[in-house]
């Protein structure tokens, strides 16, 4: 370990820092919000300089362990600004039910520790250890509101399929270890081109393949390796489930990122077809069962099980040979996670006051007690719609563009995978709408006064909303997409 | 020129602007700028006619450009107008008897106030699209103002739009011309692909003077397509059954339109077109045939209509029959002779019957008539010279007009439509005189209440019926005058007055057809004919009279309904067929409203069950599998575990496969 | 590369508007919102003023205005006009400023939302008019689905949620895929060159090189042709994607439906002219045959049906399709009188049409009904209100002499050069659409007057001044191109003779169009064969059987 | 046999399918918990042996091995707390009686 | 009495463990290490078995320590006497007392349930053999590159190894651990009341 070493990992220590900070902070003003929220958003601000600082120069830390390159650092950022949206929204929904904010940060700072090393590792080890660092405090995030018995089924029911899942990623990972004799991800990668110049996969590799996509396919809530999605959005407290539906599933990207693009990209070949069979599977069933939803957290969740769905087609089109797939991944990545964060933000925001539902009736007729919120929302459905110019938009956009680049190289299924792509954007604006419908077209059954919410609350909605008006026309942002895409691609 | 021949048709449409606007402000006074502009057009059509007849247009016709109406590059219409002696004539019918109806619905519409703008905003309208439809230089402008008098017929018809019945026929009559409309469309569509212009005269030209195989479109089929417009519009069979149930429109208005002007559009179509005709030979033979079968078809029916108006419609539909009769068999001059003393005797037999309604209190059954001679005496004198005239007795002007179209039928060679025309003209003078008999004649069978109160109608009212008797009297002696005293007495050198008019117009088409209108000789054929006709007539009007009663003068009779009833029952299909008018309306009450109705409402049907079901059904199946793939999600994490397991191995056995390759 | 101009202000000025509408207190919601869409008219018509419609540059671009947006893909924001584009953006700024004042008094509730609503559709129907960049293009298309979805939605009848819905579903359908089809035209351009972007989504470019450059391989021909056919045919909306339109039109507010009869529709119709004919040639030669026969079945089928319809909204909704038919008719035959004709059709159906709908508006605002059974006698009590009626039903029946009859008739003469049986069929409409519109005409404005308006009393009052003074900028255009339709056809020359130089004319069409009906037809008729033994619905009883719709009337 | 890489690695098979089943097949939150941990030492079994056998690994399977163990027992604290929070709300620990969420 | 069926059930485990180690070592001709191993699996999967079978969730627990103890020992066969270690330390130690601690706690007085297994046993258990079958076929069916000789690992390289090459995971896993730690408490702590703020 040399001094080199640590800086290169500055925005890591940075991120165990202000947690330890926080931590401290609450031992010292114990059961105060605003220290905790001063300390931890100031600290996730020092850790994004941290991470552009350092970001600006690619290198390896820990014996080639740990890399920083585009992709490190744009994830990274990505991930400091979920984590800190997230503490904006938390206090307004934690504080009416009595549960703790200090606890809220300091676990989300380390789910945040976990997702920046998973983007910045270069060893399978790290991987893992990072992966389950950013699962491991999920899993007490769902739970999080612990005298709740929704919260804490959905807590329990994701713990054990992320154990039984992180068991069978493992014993993938084990099979290739085996395979490779190495950890290391560019010793992994020579290794399998090596292994497979022939042509031939042995069974072992194909039972690791297997085991690790399932895994995978798990962490970012794939068909038909979903089913723990709905039940922990829906039971998890809304800022909780906003997070859930972004950080963990971005994280999971980023673990396939480094994982089947870059350590496993010399079988591709092999992975495409199975990418495209769950791209096609989770667009659809997330998409179909999300019409018939009652519950707003509910059907977003299957709404995020879609959303995996086209992220997947950016990578089946990077499969395919198209390195323009990753770029859509990645900006996907990031369009979803402003616009869905948005959108439970709202929810949260409704259920300020403690016993209020996320079913649809809580939003009829809400333009007329929120106006604003509810407008906001409508920005964040339409977005999630896909209507441009939202950010959105253009994220479906660049898969499918990159889809159809792909097609027209000659990989036909990648043209079917746009247009069910496509077809099932247009379904998903049923149920999206149906928010909307809700909001602006029905009158509501009961008379509720307005809430008051908090000034945290609102800069960071006005933070999503800018971004997801925005993201599409942000210059130079699809230029850092392409750099961090050519990083592994 | 340039100036007078637009206003012609300009002014009365100045007249419909200013009365349409503020005519509701001038109540009773709204009559005078509609008539104003009237007379100021009809005084300047007889300018522009007499300079026409007079041979005052170098190269005869004269041709005024207002506008390029449609440039679409290819296709180019212009708006303009044209006067040829065809036209003059037109204007003469329908300037004179345009003014004439105008003046007599100022005493006739009198009871009606409210109405009253409106009546002659409408009336204007028509005037400036009749006009229209004569002077226009393309077919394009035609077919305008052919829609635009048939808006007009729409919403003359309907004038009384809170009675059903006027509405309906309003519609009717709307929707029947459509029809025939729709081919006229399709004509015009035609000669423009085969000619590359619309220009009547221009398009003609090339349709007729170059080889007939080089068209697109075979030329005979065009002269049909443009014949089924002339059909609509002068209600020839089948298209014949809206011009009856026009008459619930106001009189004067069955009197300028539906006897006069309008209907007598498609004759000027046909005629207008001739050397197209000429060139389509079978085309002819068609215009011929449903000419003379309207003809009779509607003679029958009049026989036995009660409806004072409804015999004068189904007289019209005959006459208008002769009239395509001639100009199928090539007569064209017979043709517009008959036109033109036509409209004058059947527009003053239509405004002597208004003036009879008007007597009896709006009742138009001629059963609740009689003896009414001696009550209106004006209108039962004009209205027996126009009887007279239209039975073709001379020297009124009908007898002119119709012996010429029967002997012309006969010496070209289509015997059968001679034969036919007899029998139509028997049945001519019988019809009339029955109305005559029925409605002047006998014993009053006037309702009892309104007896009293029957009177004479006002001089605005009498006095256009007499200035057209004038013209049913003499103007057939005029216009076939065959020169300055008597054509050297009968030595004939050279054609009556109209024909010689209309030579120029004809020249081109005769030599298509390779004929010229048959030399005439009084002392031969020619006064066989004229015999056969004045006979035929006579015995017809004798036959009404012995049943019908008679009152003129000194001959006096009985009406005989016994010997009536005794007729018909003698013919009893006949009979029935005649007054239930062939069944045409029931056979097309059946086609349209009972099948089309099915079919619309099926199509519907479809749309939202079938078309839109399925579209639904989609959406419904989306959902429902959504539904479906939902109850997955049971809410037991073993469940959910298996799921995953299962999933795991299908991926290793999906893996091992790909690997296997 | 040039800046912003004119073209931008035409089309952002209503997005002022609305911004400042929504910051502005209600109560200056309606003028703020008039003053804007007045102004983006005045604007609109500025670039009429200086447009040259020269044979040699009516069909250029002109008053084009370009600036790199995305540059990675070569996306621009790039505008222009042509002919084409020109008559149909003043066609939306005047309906718009029509509306807008025609929703004064109807609307009452949110009417800043509303405003907004309406100012950001214009924005957005405007763009897609004046784009030639394509994605622009498609990103100005989604844009009107929104505010759309809200005016329907929130300000419609009582079955708003389900029409809304459907229309935005449908419309989404054909869009996405459309999005999929400007991708893989724009990357087939990309990989044509080299892998250079520039251009890829520009129009001009694009058309270049479609028409005079290599052009696209058929089989992407083919299938980009499909997904664009999809979206525009849906937006049209031709047979068999039109079944939204009713629903929608009937649904939503009055000013909604002038707008969505009035422009939306012409979306679809402008969509195939400028980017199917000119990408797409071949594939829009192969796919001919085929739409002519759907463009004569929604003509025939959409009066049949339009026959029967109880509500009046409905009736002219299906009028809509039977009229738009005509459209798509005029462009597939490849015939510049017939695709004139189309162009014309369209804008005078947009009038025409927005013009009936705000009729039924009035009075709907005095009824809150618009079953047809319900009314009769109007004439009477009403006299200037069916005055005005009956101009515009005679002009949707396509009266000489007003502007419909010119769109209709140099269809029918395009078509009937290039096919006379084609034509025949479709001229068969003249006398059904008279007959629906008579019929109508004659239930709701003859006889005498009936109970249910009676009971009305005093509310029943005869149209307004203000409302008299939308219809008649409407109805001045609609006599002004009945009777001078040379100001349109000189503008949209070029753009014709453009579109057809870069599709090619029509000999081309492979298949006789009467194959392609024979087999549709046989389709049909196995699909028809098998729902008539099913049992026969309710709508039997309440359709035409009873009242009878007639061409001819029992006179006896 | 004790020096075939092959029988540790079916070995490992074996308790990873026990393990397996014993997840899908007990009802008791904490018996899956079991059976979980029973699935992380048939992958610790996996890499140690891999460790023993091939000659790259050497130590590393050892490191790995120690590594998840750590991992193991993080999830299984925080397995433990979840269990126990569910309890306190629903009396049982038996998981398929969670079933307030479904569809 | 009781004594001796403890007694009895001790001999049949022996005899279970037993002999396949005798099978191996006398009829199968290997080594000692081989009946070992022999000998210590057939213990581990019997005990494995036991803990995902039996009906009393305490007895499964002590299985499950069964289990790890002889899987420790099969560590130390295969040459890893330091994972055993470890083994024996971490789940043993900690893990195993964790979930007894947590049997005791949320075991209701009504004692064990009376249905062990799902409903969903049968498909369960044919996915594990499934599941194990593929393994088994896949494993054998691989070419590891593997060493004849299995290598032993020596304390010293491995601790050099883990803090150098390995140290960045060392320290994460504390850092995890951490982590599991402080949320492990605030979720598993009794609620504490509406917080004043």
């Amino acid at each position: 370990m040399t001094f080199a070493d640590l800086v290169t990992i500055a925005p890591l220590v940075g991120a165990v820092a202000v947690t330890a900070v926080v931590l401290f902070v609450d031992l010292a003003w114990p059961g105060r919000r605003g220290p905790v929220l001063v300390t931890s958003l100031a600290g996730l601000a020092v850790v994004g300089l941290l991470t552009l600082v350092t970001g600006g120069t690619a290198a390896t830390a820990f014996g080639g362990s740990y890399k920083v390159d585009d992709l490190t650092t744009f994830l990274d950022i990505l991930f400091v600004g979920i984590v800190a949206l997230t503490i904006a929204f938390g206090p307004d929904y934690l504080k009416p039910r009595g549960l703790p904010v200090a606890e809220f940060a300091i676990v989300l700072l380390f789910a945040m520790t976990g997702a920046m090393l998973i983007a910045a590792s270069a060893d399978l080890l790290v991987l893992f250890i990072g992966l389950e660092l950013m699962v491991l405090p999920g899993y007490l995030l769902a739970g999080y509101h612990k005298s709740d018995g929704y919260s804490t089924e959905g807590a329990i029911k994701y713990f054990l399929l992320g154990s039984f899942s992180s068991a069978i990623f493992l014993f993938g990972l084990a099979f290739v270890w085996g395979l490779t004799g190495t950890t290391r991800i560019a010793g992994v990668a020579e290794d399998l081109a090596a292994l497979t110049a022939g042509g031939s996969v042995s069974p072992g590799l194909a039972m690791g393949l297997a085991f690790m996509t399932t895994g995978v396919a798990f962490k970012i809530a794939a068909v038909p390796f979903h089913y723990w999605t709905p039940d922990a959005y829906q039971g998890s407290p809304t800022p909780v489930t906003g997070y859930l539906s972004v950080g963990p599933k971005v994280g999971a990207f980023a673990l396939i990122l480094r994982l089947f693009v870059e350590a496993l990209g010399p079988l591709k070949a092999d992975w495409l077809a199975v990418v495209v069979v769950l791209a096609v599977l989770t667009m659809t069933l997330g998409n179909l069962v999300a019409l018939t939803q009652n519950n707003v957290k509910r059907m977003l969740a299957y709404s995020s099980i879609a959303h995996t769905g086209y992220m997947l087609v950016g990578l089946a089109a990077f499969a395919a040979g198209r390195i323009e797939g990753l770029e859509g991944l990645l900006y996907y990545g990031a369009a979803y996670s402003v616009m869905n964060l948005g959108a439970f933000a709202c929810i949260a925001a409704l259920q300020k006051r403690a016993g209020v539902t996320s079913n649809l009736d809580t939003f009829a007729g809400l333009i007329r007690r929120e106006p604003i919120l509810s407008i906001l929302m409508t920005v964040f459905l339409l977005s999630l719609t896909g209507i441009p110019p939202l950010a959105g938009f253009f994220a479906k956009m660049y898969v499918i563009l990159a889809a159809v680049q792909a097609s027209q190289d000659g990989v036909t299924a990648l043209g079917v995978l746009a247009v069910v792509a496509v077809l099932n954007a247009a379904a998903a604006a049923f149920y999206y709408l149906r928010v909307v419908v809700y909001m602006f077209m029905r009158e509501s059954a009961t008379e509720q006064p307005a809430q008051v919410h908090g000034r945290l609350l609102w800069s960071g909605l006005i933070v999503a909303t800018i971004l997801t008006v925005f993201l599409g026309f942000i210059p130079g942002l699809f230029e850092v997409v392409g750099a961090a895409a050519r990083a592994i691609g | 020129m340039d100036t007078l021949i637009p206003l012609i048709a300009g002014l009365p449409l100045a007249g419909f602007v200013v009365t349409a606007t503020i005519g509701r402000r001038l109540g009773r006074r709204a009559w005078w700028i509609p008539v104003l502009t009237v007379a100021l057009s009809w005084a300047i059509a007889m300018v522009v006619v007499a300079t026409a007849l007079t041979g005052g247009f170098a190269g005869g016709s004269y041709t005024v450009h207002l506008w390029d109406w449609i440039p679409a590059g290819g296709f180019h219409v212009e708006a303009a107008f044209v006067v040829d002696n065809l036209t003059a004539g037109l204007l003469i019918v329908v300037t004179t008897i345009g003014l004439l109806v105008h003046v007599y619905s100022i005493g006739y519409m009198a009871h009606d106030p409210a109405g009253y703008w409106r009546f002659f905003a409408y009336l204007n309208l028509f005037m400036f699209s009749m006009l229209l439809l004569v002077l226009g230089d393309s077919w394009l402008t035609v077919f305008v103002a052919w829609e635009l008098v048939g808006l007009c017929s729409y919403l003359l018809i309907g004038f009384w739009f809170r009675k059903n019945t006027a509405a309906l026929a309003s519609k009717k009559a709307f929707l029947v011309n459509r029809v025939g409309d729709v081919g006229f469309a399709l004509g015009i569509m035609a000669i423009w692909v085969n000619t590359g212009t619309l220009n009547i005269q221009e398009s003609i030209h090339v349709l007729t003077s170059e080889t007939l195989e080089a068209f697109p479109i075979p030329i005979g089929i065009i002269a049909l397509l443009v014949f089924a417009g002339a059909m609509g519009k002068s209600a020839q069979f089948p298209l014949h059954v809206w011009l009856p149930d026009a008459m619930e429109g106001p009189t004067p208005v069955s009197a300028l339109i539906h006897a006069a002007t309008m209907v007598n559009a498609g004759v000027y179509l046909v005629a207008r077109a001739n050397p197209i005709f000429a060139s389509a030979p079978e085309a002819m033979v068609v215009v011929a045939g449903i000419g003379i079968f309207t003809a009779i078809l509607a003679a029958s029916i009049a026989m036995t209509q009660t409806d004072i108006k409804r015999v004068l419609a189904y007289s019209t539909l005959s006459q208008l029959g002769y009239m395509f009769a001639a100009l199928g068999v090539g007569a064209w001059t017979a043709a517009i002779f008959h036109l033109m003393t036509h409209g004058f005797f059947k527009g003053l037999l239509f405004l002597g019957s208004g003036s009879v309604i008007h007597a009896v209190h709006e009742e138009q059954d001629m059963r609740k008539m009689g003896g009414l001679a001696k009550k209106i005496p004006h209108t039962y004198w004009t209205m027996l010279i126009g009887a007279v005239a239209i039975s073709g007795i001379p020297p009124l002007a009908g007898f002119f007009s119709k012996d010429e179209i029967l002997g012309e039928a006969y010496k070209l060679g289509f015997a059968w439509v001679w034969a036919i025309g007899v029998v139509v003209a028997i049945m001519t003078a019988f019809y009339m005189f029955r109305l005559i008999g029925l409605t002047f004649w006998g014993e009053s069978r006037v309702d009892k209440a309104v007896e009293p109160k029957v009177h004479e109608s006002p001089r605005v009212m009498t006095i256009p019926l007499w200035l057209l008797a004038i013209p049913s009297l003499v103007l057939g002696l005029i216009l076939a005058w065959p020169g300055p005293p008597l054509g050297p007495l009968l030595g004939l050198e050279r054609p009556g007055l109209l024909a010689g008019w209309l030579e120029p117009i004809w020249e081109h088409g005769f030599e298509l057809l390779g004929h010229h209108e048959a030399e005439f000789a009084i002392f031969g054929i020619d006064g066989v004919l004229i015999l056969v006709s004045i006979a035929v007539a006579a015995g017809g009007m004798l036959a009404a009279w012995r049943l019908f009663g008679v009152e003129i003068g000194p001959l006096r009779g009985r009406p005989a309904p016994a010997q009536v009833r005794a007729l018909s029952a003698r013919v009893p299909f006949l009979y029935r067929a005649s007054l239930n008018k062939w069944w045409f309306d029931d056979l097309n009450h059946l086609l349209f409203i009972v099948i089309g109705g099915r079919v619309a409402a099926f199509t519907w049907w479809f749309d939202a069950k079938v078309v839109d079901g399925i579209v639904n059904g989609i959406g419904a199946v989306t959902r429902r599998s959504g539904g479906g793939l939902a109850r997955v999600q049971t809410g037991h994490v073993q469940n959910y575990a298996l799921g995953i397991a299962v999933g795991l191995l299908v991926m290793a056995g999906s893996y091992l496969v790909i690997a296997g390759r | 590369m040039t800046g912003v101009g004119i073209l931008s202000a035409v089309t952002f000025v209503p997005l002022i508007g609305a911004l400042v509408v929504a910051l502005l207190p209600a109560r200056y919601a309606r003028a703020i919102a008039l003053a804007a869409a007045l102004l983006a008219w005045l604007a609109s018509l500025l670039l009429v003023i200086g447009f040259v419609a020269t044979p040699q540059r009516g069909g250029l671009f002109q008053y084009v205005e370009e600036i790199s947006w995305i540059p990675l893909f070569g996306i621009e924001y790039k505008l222009g006009v042509d002919g084409l584009s020109l008559v149909l953006v003043v066609l939306t700024t005047t309906l718009t400023w029509v509306s807008i004042l025609a929703s004064f008094k109807p609307i009452q509730t949110r009417i800043k939302e509303y405003m907004v609503s309406f100012l950001i559709l214009e924005v957005g129907m405007t763009g897609v008019f004046l784009a030639l960049d394509a994605f622009l293009f498609y990103i100005f298309w989604e844009i009107v689905l929104v505010p759309m979805y809200l005016i329907i939605g929130i300000w419609g009848g009582t079955n708003r949620i389900y029409a809304t819905i459907k229309f935005v579903l449908y419309t989404l359908v054909g869009s996405l895929l459309m999005l999929v089809a400007i991708l893989a035209t724009a990357f087939a351009y990309q990989a044509a060159h080299g892998g250079s972007w520039a251009g890829a989504f520009d129009f001009e470019v694009l058309r270049q090189w479609a028409t005079q450059g290599g052009g696209f391989d058929s089989t992407l021909q083919l299938l980009a042709f499909a997904a664009f056919f999809l979206a525009f045919a849906i937006k049209v909306p031709m047979f068999p994607f039109h079944t939204w339109l009713p629903d929608a039109h009937v649904e939503a507010p009055t000013a909604g439906s002038v707008i969505l009869a009035g422009v939306l529709l012409k979306l679809g119709g402008y969509g195939f002219i400028r980017w199917t004919l000119s990408l797409y040639p071949d594939a829009s030669h192969t796919f001919a045959p085929v739409i002519i026969v759907l463009s004569l079945i929604a003509i025939i089928y959409g009066a049949v049906v339009a026959l029967v319809q109880p509500d009046l909204k409905k009736l002219v909704a299906y009028s809509s399709v039977s009229h738009m038919g005509f459209v798509t008719l005029g462009i597939f035959v490849f015939q510049p009188q017939a695709m004139a004709g189309a162009i014309l059709q369209m804008i005078s159906h947009g009038l025409i049409t927005g013009a009936l709908f705000l009729l039924v508006g009035v009075i709907y605002e005095r009824t809150h009904d618009r079953t047809i059974a319900k009314m009769g006698g109007l004439a009477a009590r009403t006299p200037v209100y069916m005055a005005i009626f009956g101009f515009f039903a005679f002009a949707s029946a396509g009266l000489p002499g007003l502007s419909g009859f010119v769109g209709e008739f140099l269809t029918l003469v395009g078509t009937f050069a290039t096919n006379p049986w084609v034509a025949a069929v479709a001229a068969f409409v003249m006398i059904l659409g008279a007959a629906y519109l008579l019929w109508m005409f004659q239930r709701i404005a003859f006889g005498e007057v009936s109970g249910f308006l009676a009971g009305l009393g005093h509310h029943l009052t005869d149209i307004s001044p203000v409302e008299i003074l939308t219809l008649a900028p409407l109805g001045a255009l609609v006599v002004a191109f009945g009777l001078f339709p040379g100001i349109l056809l000189t503008l949209i020359d070029g753009s014709v003779t453009v579109a057809l130089r870069d599709a090619g004319t029509g000999t081309a069409i492979a298949i006789d169009p009467l194959v392609v009906a024979l087999g549709l037809g046989i389709v049909a008729a196995a699909v028809v064969a098998r729902v008539a033994t099913l049992p026969f619905g309710s709508r039997s009883g309440t359709g035409a059987g009873a009242a009878g719709p007639a061409t001819a009337e029992s006179g006896s | 046999m004790a020096d075939s890489l092959d029988a540790y690695l079916v070995l490992a098979g074996a308790l990873f399918a026990i393990g397996t089943f014993g997840f899908l097949a007990r009802r008791n939150a904490i018996s899956m918990l079991m059976s979980i941990e029973l699935m992380l030492n048939a992958v610790n079994l996996a890499i140690v042996a891999f460790g023993s056998f091939i000659a790259e690994l050497k130590a590393d399977g050892s490191v790995i091995a120690l590594m998840v163990m750590a991992v193991a027992a993080a999830e299984a604290t925080v397995g433990l707390a979840i269990v126990i929070a569910i309890y306190r709300n629903r009396k049982t620990p038996l998981v398929d009686e969670y079933d307030a969420m479904r569809r | 009495m009781r004594a001796w069926i403890y007694l009895l059930a001790a001999a049949i485990a022996g005899a279970i463990v037993t002999t396949p180690a005798l099978l191996v070592y006398v009829l199968g001709g290997g080594t000692v290490d081989d009946a070992l191993f022999a000998a210590l699996a057939t213990l581990m999967l019997v005990s494995a078995l036991a803990v995902v079978t039996m009906r009393d969730i305490i007895r499964c627990g002590l299985a499950m320590i069964v289990s790890f103890l002889a899987l420790a020992g099969i560590y130390v066969v295969a040459g890893a006497p330091l994972v055993a270690a470890a083994q024996v330390i971490v789940y043993i130690g900690a893990i195993s007392v964790l979930i007894l601690f947590a049997i005791m706690l949320t075991q209701s007085k009504a004692g064990p349930a009376s249905l062990v297994f799902q409903t969903q046993a049968a498909p369960a258990a044919i996915a594990a053999i499934v599941l194990a079958v593929l393994i088994g076929v896949g494993v054998s069916a691989t070419d590891w590159g593997a060493a004849s000789e299995r290598i032993r690992t020596l304390t010293e390289p491995l601790a050099r190894l883990l803090f150098d090459e390995y140290v960045l995971p060392f320290e994460v896993v504390s850092v995890l651990l951490l982590a599991a730690v402080i949320g492990g408490v605030f979720i598993a702590k009794r609620e504490t009341g509406t917080e004043p703020d």
